[in-house]
């Protein structure tokens, strides 16, 4: 069932796949393909090409797939790490109760999601974003080493610049923080349908059938008022400066 | 328009109360009729400051925020650019709207990676230490700017600093008949344990009077040396330990 | 290469043999059969026969020999383990030194923030900071070259200088060692009313009296003015030597 033959490759080869695969199995981080190097170096006195030992991930990948195993290969903080594979993870959850994954609360979520696309950022920058102060959630997150002060901004006063750490990008299964899934532009975001209609999902909100709302409605008288119409700009990339700027 | 009952510690923020009113009434968000929804904006804030909501004052700044705007729509003139061109007071919070909403979603994405993420499951950490019996220089794990500084709060908030370095720099004596009690007891509640990690940390008097106990236990018999293969470290050990074990 | 094609097996045995190969891999000790049986049980509502276990951890064995791969399962101790395979032994004996995880005790990071803050600082400096005899913690915090010797005092005695490293910042995530949060920042990052500003100062920035010490205290007068508060400087050019001389 494996994609080729065992066979087709040379024993060297072969023997590449073995020792990567024992390495990544064995280490306790994401092993970089540089240590798996330096091993193979110290042992034979050559080490093999970076290039041979990514071929070697991918071809145990392809074998543990084909062979329906239950483990994989993923690639974390620049690392290789071996874990259990998708298929199985009810019996892992079942064998591994007493340890509950923590889930982040919302705000630390939307906060962790600025820094994140933002790094590095500030304080003001997230706070601007958010609407909300940032100090609560900012210092929670360095709590649990998600992100962590990455140095000072040359800006007024020398605000803190946050980042995000390599546990980030390992509890959330990145190579790196340039793998996170694009923000959706804004022409995207008022393209899509579902923007201006029920997005309620996406807002986890409870909507309920009015009990009386404290106020009496809106104003109608308002609305004329506001007869400046069209869109005042699409410029997608105002960036981050620019919108914190006038923040501040 | 229907009306709904919101609750309130849903919201992450004054932005995100905006954008339910904005999509509650599919308002178009270039054309926000600003009376109405600082109108509303307020009730809201009002029944926050009487049930005493946390982070009340984001909204209340933002509140301030809708109602200048307003003010600034009523004026018969509005600001433009160099250009000429009437520059819409709503467009700076129409901005932030949008990216706010950017970030919102992905802050749904991240979600579903951890989610999708922890359903992975990696060996525990203890067993690849124990098949790696690893030795070299460590890889600093609590190595964050954060908690440096946090150590920081302890050294400054102590009482103890105040005082004069002579008396605080005390020289603590320790006997060897200590270290043997204490090597004693250990070894009743383990079977072995590693010298270095039992002794890291402690002050140089102690491991001495700890090396000099252990010596002194090995030529009586009373304890045995288990010897990995790194000469600095070894495992004190009941006698009958077996050492391959 | 396999002993026989994965084909020939059902898929419930193959599902089988998923799920016991990932439960042992997760596992923290031998893993005995009987606790596969029960999580299967968990999950599905059905154990499976204990002997259908044995055989699944016999076929994996078989597909690992006949695949070369890098790991085995182990009986030990009335459970099953995995270990790596025998053959790339020399591998796994030249991996041990991957550098082990290990984190700072309390005692050293407080060590090495004050030496982070003091630089470059003395041995009687650092003792009067923290109250306490840091000459171990000197030492060990040397060994894992987060600091190291930088000069030798001009006071009485001409006490050794410490100072961090280029490790130090490695290990921080940080360009220079003026990316250290100043005073201001700390106290907003820490939010914490017990945290005080001027103690902070006193200990961090200003010159100890350790020498030849006054007995009530620092004497503010000596090089109070110039502490005066913000952070110890705003030269971004400013090495950290540099930055500390001003600021002592």
């Amino acid at each position: 069932m494996d994609v080729r033959p065992t066979s087709e490759y040379t024993e060297s080869e072969r023997r590449l796949h073995q020792i990567v695969e024992a390495l990544i199995f064995a280490a306790a981080d994401p092993l970089p393909p540089k240590r798996i190097a330096e091993v193979v170096h110290e042992v034979r006195g050559q080490a093999p090409e970076l290039g041979a030992i990514e071929d070697a991930v991918k071809r145990l990948n392809e074998r543990y797939a084909a062979g329906q195993h239950g483990v994989q290969i993923e690639r974390w903080a620049g690392g290789f790490r071996m874990t259990t594979a998708h298929a199985v993870a009810p019996y892992l959850k079942a064998f591994r109760t007493q340890r509950h994954q923590r889930s982040l609360s919302r705000s630390l979520m939307e906060t962790l999601a600025v820094v994140a696309y933002r790094q590095p950022t500030t304080k003001p920058e997230v706070d601007y974003v958010r609407g909300v102060d940032a100090g609560y959630a900012l210092r929670k997150l360095m709590g649990l080493d998600l992100i962590d002060v990455v140095g000072r901004s040359d800006a007024i006063g020398r605000p803190l610049l946050y980042g995000t750490t390599e546990e980030f990008l390992v509890a959330f299964g990145l190579d790196t923080a340039d793998d996170l899934p694009d923000l959706r532009s804004i022409e995207e975001l008022l393209d899509d349908p579902a923007f201006d209609e029920e997005r309620a999902e996406l807002m986890l909100l409870r909507e309920l059938p009015v009990q009386q709302r404290p106020s009496d409605g809106p104003d109608p008288s308002a609305n004329g008022v506001a007869a400046a119409d069209g869109p005042p700009q699409t410029d997608e990339d105002a960036g981050p400066d620019e919108a914190t700027g006038k923040a501040a | 328009m229907a009306t709904y009952r919101v609750e309130l510690d849903q919201f992450e923020g004054p932005l995100d109360l905006l954008l339910f009113f904005i999509r509650r009434d599919e308002l178009d968000i270039y054309d926000i009729p600003i009376s109405q929804i600082t109108h509303e904006f307020l009730s809201y804030v009002r029944l926050m400051e009487e049930i005493d909501l946390d982070g009340v004052g984001d909204f209340i700044y933002m509140a301030s925020i809708l109602i200048g705007i307003k003010a600034q729509m009523l004026l018969p003139q509005p600001e433009s650019t160099d250009d000429g061109t009437p520059i819409d007071p709503r467009r700076e919070l129409v901005e932030r709207l949008l990216e706010y909403v950017r970030y919102k979603e992905a802050a749904a994405e991240l979600e579903t990676r951890h989610d999708r993420r922890h359903e992975l499951f990696t060996r525990p950490e203890k067993t690849a230490h124990d098949a790696l019996q690893t030795d070299g220089a460590p890889r600093l794990t609590n190595a964050t700017v954060f908690r440096l500084i946090s150590s920081l709060r302890s050294l400054l908030t102590s009482e103890a600093i105040a005082e004069d370095p002579a008396h605080t720099v005390d020289r603590v004596h320790y006997s060897v008949d200590e270290a043997r009690e204490a090597i004693r007891l250990r070894l009743r509640q383990t079977e072995r344990f590693s010298f270095v990690e039992a002794l890291r940390d402690e002050p140089r008097g102690k491991i001495i009077a700890h090396f000099l106990a252990v010596l002194e236990m090995v030529r009586q018999g009373a304890i045995v040396i288990l010897e990995p293969p790194s000469r600095t470290k070894f495992f004190v050990a009941r006698p009958d330990t077996d050492h391959l074990s």
